[in-house]
């Protein structure tokens, strides 16, 4: 008998703060299991945020640099270019990314910083309690928008689609979107980080994967539900694939 | 009076709801309040606890660290409980979820099977109300008087159906203590 | 016509209570544990087609108070410690441009992210000007929900009448615990007075363009411009300086504490009654202007002095310039979100006295 | 010609979302009635005999704590 | 003899302190022609930003409020929401704009706040003598650049093009970009002026004109020499044009 | 082998002190009046190929020197006061996080936007922390541009021994005159002890994970986190005061001055020994921690002090403090980028002593 | 068919930046060689004659120090 | 020996150059030196200051308050400097633009027409090394002996053919006083 689908070696055995059905958990293991196959865990260090992942580095069996709220991709950019041969790998929220750290992110992007994104879009604050996150969509509920999000009354503004806007930038590489919703679609997702570690590994400039990730409590949802509304609400508006892949190997 | 009041309960047990309604009435029946809850540093499923003080003067710290009566509501709760509980205090423990009462000596416990007596009045969830009827009862430091005009404006108009079963639940708490 | 006594929490009243002040404009952003006050005001200036706006950050939410304040309207911003550090370029430049507008701060620990849990830690902050440049604004501290609503009122009002920013510095305990209050009585925001020297609404007037800035490349200019605003500062420390006392003129060792740990203190005080110990609470209301004149009069009697905080060691700062040496100041404190008990401290007391 | 497999429920890890439970192509989890220590209905491999080693059930887990061993 | 192109009535007649040739200048004289025209003079809030026209106030003869560098964006939202049937013009340099006050500038046209940016692209930071600014050209020197941009090697990130960034988000309905380096383009910049200003008073959602402008103090160019590189080297990296125009107007 | 002595600007001396130190990383925002040290880096670092960034704002260029000091690296940032005020939050982090790096704050006229001309109204944001939270870190102030130069040197050194970010608070003349000086030697920073704690470089290792952070979400361990970080307060206080003295035995009247206006308070004390008056002046060299003891012996000689600052009145407070009731603390302040003469300075001490 | 136009310049307001002089299409303007009170030299509109009043010495100048009158 | 000299010009004369080389050689003298340039708060086109301090003692205060020297490089500089002239001290002019010389009595007014002379040599732009040498001359605070080897690392390789010139108008500045 054969163990073929295991706990990866680089997250420790540990039962996690988050919610019940949570997507951070399914992300966590992903970058885990991508990390051991490049094996790298000796020489990765990842920023944690300020959002439910948080205590990430309880988790994550590597090195670890938590910085303010927002300037996660800041910290990661300095991270990186004193520590050039490491994995350096930028964990961020919708509200880390896309409110309070929206000039961190582009001009890091921008730079061309050689470090991985893994934008974990929620649409909501987690950490909080369900405040609105620039991610949001249009009519979707939260404690700060409480009859919905209404861009044009209340000047609540749209939703980000963050691959697309950093996708105009001259130092952003690899800009892929996944998502957790179906065994399917985290086996692509899966696949998006592995792309994104190892161009970061030959030194290729900026990559990100944004990845749709369910949060029951905050949409105040069964976890089953929240993993279909990723599907039936989210995908539609933020369409999954490579949105930006120029990368020595595509251009081969 | 004071009566200074800890509770503690596993996050769905309604622990919040108890000590608000408790010190809605208390206010309602003119008596000065304060409810502070809080949790633990774990902010998904940990245990809820209450810092809950009712009193006919001005309160001073809304903090409870020597409470006159401890609420127990599952078995999680009970080493906190014990910890904090007074010496000469009560400790009304929720025995549906905590089979083995307290070993603390020192302190008046009373048992009652708030889960099981619940069920039988139609609703598991409202372990909390038959918790606060045996609280009443016990301290005699809020009457419950004013409980179901709290209940009307605490629930939304689409639950005052269950405001009956509520009450209930209250009588029930009284009656098993 | 007063109102009923309702049941809320510190947030919520701070609220309300700034709604009912006038509030014409509310800019935040989502931190613990202030939360509840911004989702308070997201249903309810939205209800009453006042302007909400979840800003993209902190600093954001500054510079649009900085904005609106400087249209004349009544505005305000809440966060907590880190928010409150990314502010302050902002509160700098409101002062500098004397903008009134109320800030509320629901401190939690420091320092870096710390803790979730009640702090008062960002006193030196608050009362000294964490920005940069020679400030002060007015800072109040609230005890309980009822004063922390009664509080942010007659902020917006002090606001007003000094143009310059008035601060709540609340800590967590009292933004997340509910108590019974009394809510003051709403205002129309168009019936308050009209502010001349505000942005906008010149058509129709003769008066010249209005400029709100804080910029004065001439260094006598600015110079005597901070002479001016200090000489108001002056005026403040005369007409608001609040406070309350329990027990002074009996008290052997008198504890002074501001907010959540005041009332940690009163406990004590009550506790050593039944022992037969005096002690007593000095409790500053206003932590800037800073009631020092009366902490010297007591001093001037003899008194031991204990601050007791919720940090390693602040507004001590302010006991002791205020006492001068003329009277012993110790201090007790905990940090990190722990807030002392009651027993605790009436131990530290007693050791201090040998009771 | 399919896969055997057997998957592994961790009960004090499970936090009871059942997201393996509506993923499983052959409907091999049932949700367990008696709780484990936290409280949570973990899953409750009731028809193991039936996995098929497709790895969705550890896929879709946010807790690791289903996994799959290959017969 | 009739005065055909004379002093605008609500630009103060005082000497500036701009630097001989400095673009600032003739954007002024733009803003206020139209301000003029459309007959806002007693209605208009000028926003300055920190950057050479920081002075600004000495010259608009309206009301003006002077916020913290970059946040110029913030303020404003503010300030139209406050006074929605006033003129309200935001005033930015391309530090102010692009680097610091990316989030503000961001979110505030994602919110589609009403009222009009002037985006004064001079490649450079003026006030602060000469440093690079996120749209300095690459190769171009600056202070901080001192060999010139070097997105590759020094990681100093590529010129980024506001208009076609802001283009990508839900708020924006009008962004155009003109330029100031002859007769021709200055008409067509103050065109797009006014098609922006009007649409605000119509009450439609944010428009900005982000201008090409010299500095001819820190390109160390005379004032000519500015001006023709403006049309050499920024124009064909930055072209001219309304990049975005869903104004209800162009609808029709 | 000493150099030979350079005419050199203070900000330039500053940022080639830190070359020599082994600063690794350079992150910094422009702004008047330091612009020349961002310059100056860009071209030196550039050429040794070090990291320089131009960060997008004083926000993430605070957040990169975190980045860069959680590696080990030897990193610092510079700003002047604007920018140090959107640092605050950044700074409470890196004192959270126990990350030493180096911060310089050529000080400008506040509050706002307030002018370019240089000041000392930055002196409670540095040495009260601005942030919020209880922290400290070292704060020092160079009177000339070889001391710029030495104790920005220094300061990598401190930073690394205590674990904490070191600060050079100087002032647009310090930054922008040329003096003389003379340059200390390089280190390279391959040769600097590697720090155990850091992230990074665990491969070959067998050490566990280092995780670099400032949270501690359960109370009672961010306390005793932060009271082990005030045992170390204390260890500082005890071996790192620094200050200058002169004439201070013979002095009736003692000036307490620090930066710039120190040398205006020399120039008094010179003019004033021709005219037969006796006067000293008390120079803290380092801000924080404050060189208390000393001045509670002088005043306990009896001593009058006069504090001399380009503020409204800031480091006097920390002098009353020391002297504790013991001295009379007189103030004089020039602001707004207004830099006292020694001339005035001399009048106002003659006037106090009725010479 | 051409316009005729009458510049003038304030020699007081002018920063000799001379933009004017090289965007009149007619080259009505020559450098002045005596420097205003700032010490700048102004454009002087040495053809006036040969002015179409084409506005362009307007719509450069930086510092409306040019303005166009038609006659 | 302390010399204190402000220092004043309009800002293309080369006021910042002169003062930054006056320090220079000063310091290669073996003197003390501070140099404080500052601008009006008009950043563009204003004038330019400059206190300059040399000295064989530790210098105290960098600005100078009270000079011992002043020189006037243009018309707009004269009231600046009027104003803060020392009694007794050295008014240095340079007549070629200010014609009328100073109302202040009390200061020695010493007229040098260095725009003028620096014609002569050749190089207008050198007016400001004209000044320096008067300066050197009439205060003797800086004998400027190391200037020729200060010109070498001050100046660009390629501009080393101008130091002939410069030394030149040092001479002639002398010469004048
Ligand atoms: C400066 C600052 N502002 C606000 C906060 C409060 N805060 C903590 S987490 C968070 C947002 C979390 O949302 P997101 O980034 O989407 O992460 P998620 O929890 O959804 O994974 C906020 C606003 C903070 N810690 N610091
Ligand atoms: C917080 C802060 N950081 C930096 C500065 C310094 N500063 C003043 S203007 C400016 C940039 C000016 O460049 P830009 O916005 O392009 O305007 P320009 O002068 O080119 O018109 C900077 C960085 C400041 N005043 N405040
Ligand atoms: S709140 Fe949402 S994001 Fe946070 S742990 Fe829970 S489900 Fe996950
Ligand atoms: S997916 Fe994981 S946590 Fe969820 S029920 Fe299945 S085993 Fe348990
Ligand atoms: S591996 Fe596939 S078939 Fe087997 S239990 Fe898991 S989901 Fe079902
Ligand atoms: S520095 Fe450049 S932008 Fe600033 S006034 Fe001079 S020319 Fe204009
Ligand atoms: S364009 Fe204007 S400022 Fe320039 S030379 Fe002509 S008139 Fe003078
Ligand atoms: S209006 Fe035209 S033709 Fe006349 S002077 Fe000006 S640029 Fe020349
Ligand atoms: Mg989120
Ligand atoms: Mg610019």
């Amino acid at each position: 008998m054969e163990l073929i689908y295991g706990h990866p070696k680089s997250l420790k055995p540990i039962q996690t703060k988050y919610c019940p059905g949570c997507g951070h958990g399914v992300i966590h293991r992903l970058i885990c299991e991508v990390i051991d196959e490049l094996g790298v865990q000796d020489r990765s260090v990842i920023m944690n945020p300020v959002g439910c992942s948080i205590w990430a580095d309880l988790y994550f069996d590597f090195d670890s640099v938590q910085v303010p709220h927002g300037r996660t991709p800041a910290g990661a950019t300095a991270v990186k270019r004193m520590l050039p041969d490491h994995m350096v790998i930028c964990y961020q929220g919708d509200g880390d990314l896309a409110a309070i750290g929206t000039a961190e992110i582009i001009h890091a992007a921008n730079r061309g910083e050689k470090f991985t994104g893994i934008f974990v879009n929620n649409a909501i604050y987690g950490m909080t309690g369900g405040q609105m996150a620039p991610t949001t969509l249009v009519g979707q509920k939260a404690t700060t928008a409480p009859y919905g999000r209404d861009p044009i009354e209340a000047g609540m503004g749209y939703p980000i689609r963050v691959c697309e806007l950093l996708a105009t930038l001259g130092g952003t590489k690899y800009l892929a979107r996944g998502s957790v919703d179906s065994p399917a679609n985290i086996r692509k997702t899966r696949q998006y980080i592995k792309k994104a570690f190892e161009a970061q590994l030959r030194g290729e400039g900026f990559g990100m994967v944004e990845i749709l990730s369910p949060c029951p409590t905050n949409w105040q949802m069964k976890p089953g539900e929240a993993v279909d509304w990723v599907k039936s609400d989210m995908i539609p508006f933020y369409p999954l694939g490579e949105i930006k892949n120029s990368l020595e190997e595509a251009a081969k | 009076m004071t009566e200074k009041t800890f509770m503690a309960g596993f996050g769905g047990q309604g622990v919040i709801s108890l000590g608000m309604l408790w010190v809605y009435c208390a206010m309602k029946e003119g008596l000065e309040v304060t409810f502070f809850p809080f949790y633990g540093a774990e902010k998904r499923g940990g245990i809820a606890r209450a810092s809950v003080i009712v009193s006919d003067r001005e309160i001073a710290s809304p903090l409870v660290t020597s409470p006159d009566s401890c609420i127990v509501m599952n078995m999680d709760s009970l080493p906190i409980c014990e910890e904090v509980a007074k010496q000469g205090g009560v400790m009304i423990i929720n025995s549906s979820l905590v089979k083995n009462g307290t070993m603390r000596a020192d302190v008046k416990a009373i048992e009652v099977a708030c889960n099981d007596i619940a069920e039988k009045i139609g609703d598991p969830k409202i372990a909390n109300m038959v918790m606060m009827g045996a609280l009443s009862k016990v301290t005699g430091a809020v009457t419950l008087g004013k409980l179901e005009a709290v209940l009307k404006t605490f629930f939304p108009e689409s639950k005052h159906k269950f405001i009956p079963l509520n009450m209930a639940a209250i009588e029930a708490g009284r009656a098993a203590v | 016509m007063a109102d009923e006594k309702r049941l809320m929490k510190g947030n919520e009243a701070i609220a309300e209570a700034a709604i009912r002040a006038g509030c014409k404009a509310y800019f935040g952003y989502p931190i613990t544990p202030q939360n509840e006050l911004t989702a308070y005001m997201a249903k309810n200036m939205l209800d009453k087609k006042r302007i909400f706006i979840q800003a993209e950050s902190e600093v954001a939410a500054i510079n649009m108070v900085y904005g609106a304040a400087a249209t004349g309207a009544r505005t305000m911003t809440s966060s907590s410690s880190p928010g409150m550090s990314l502010k302050q370029e902002g509160i700098s430049y409101a002062c500098g441009a004397d903008l009134p507008c109320v800030l509320v701060n629901v401190a939690r620990s420091g320092p870096g992210l710390g803790g979730i849990s009640p702090g008062q830690g960002d006193y030196f902050q608050s009362t000294r000007g964490g920005g940069h440049g020679d400030y002060y604004h007015i800072v109040l501290a609230p005890k309980s929900v009822q004063e922390a609503a009664d509080l942010t009122y007659e902020a917006f009002d002090l606001a007003d009448k000094w143009r310059m920013p008035a601060m709540i510095l609340a800590d967590g305990l009292i933004g997340q615990m509910m108590e019974g209050v009394v809510l003051p009585s709403a205002r129309d925001p168009a019936s308050l007075p009209k502010k001349a020297w505000a942005a906008g609404h010149r058509a129709g007037t003769s008066r010249e363009a209005n400029h709100i800035t804080s910029c004065w490349l001439v260094p006598e200019e600015l110079e005597q411009n901070n002479i001016k605003r200090y000489r108001r500062y002056d005026e403040v420390k005369r007409a608001e300086v609040r406070f309350e006392e329990v027990n002074t003129e009996k008290a052997e060792l008198i504890f002074v504490a501001y907010g959540t740990s005041s009332r940690v203190c009163l406990g004590a005080v009550e506790m050593a009654k039944k022992l037969g110990i005096e002690l007593g609470l000095f409790r500053p209301i206003s932590l800037w202007p800073f009631p020092d004149k009366r902490l010297a009069e007591l001093a001037a009697k003899g008194k031991k002095f204990l601050t007791v905080e919720m940090s390693m060691g602040q507004m001590v700062e302010d006991v002791r310039l205020a006492v001068n040496g003329k009277a012993e100041v110790l201090f007790y404190g905990r940090c990190g979100g722990v807030i002392p008990s009651e027993e605790e401290v009436l131990a530290e007391a007693r050791r201090i006295l040998g009771k | 010609m399919a896969n055997k497999g057997k998957p592994v429920i961790d009960r004090e890890r499970c936090k009871g979302c059942h997201l393996c439970v509506r993923s499983c192509p052959t409907k091999v989890f049932d949700v367990d009635e008696t709780p484990n220590s936290w409280g949570y209905y973990p899953a409750l491999p009731a028809r193991a005999e039936a996995c098929i080693a497709c790895g969705n059930c550890y896929l879709v887990c946010p807790d690791v704590a289903a996994t799959v061993y290959k017969l």
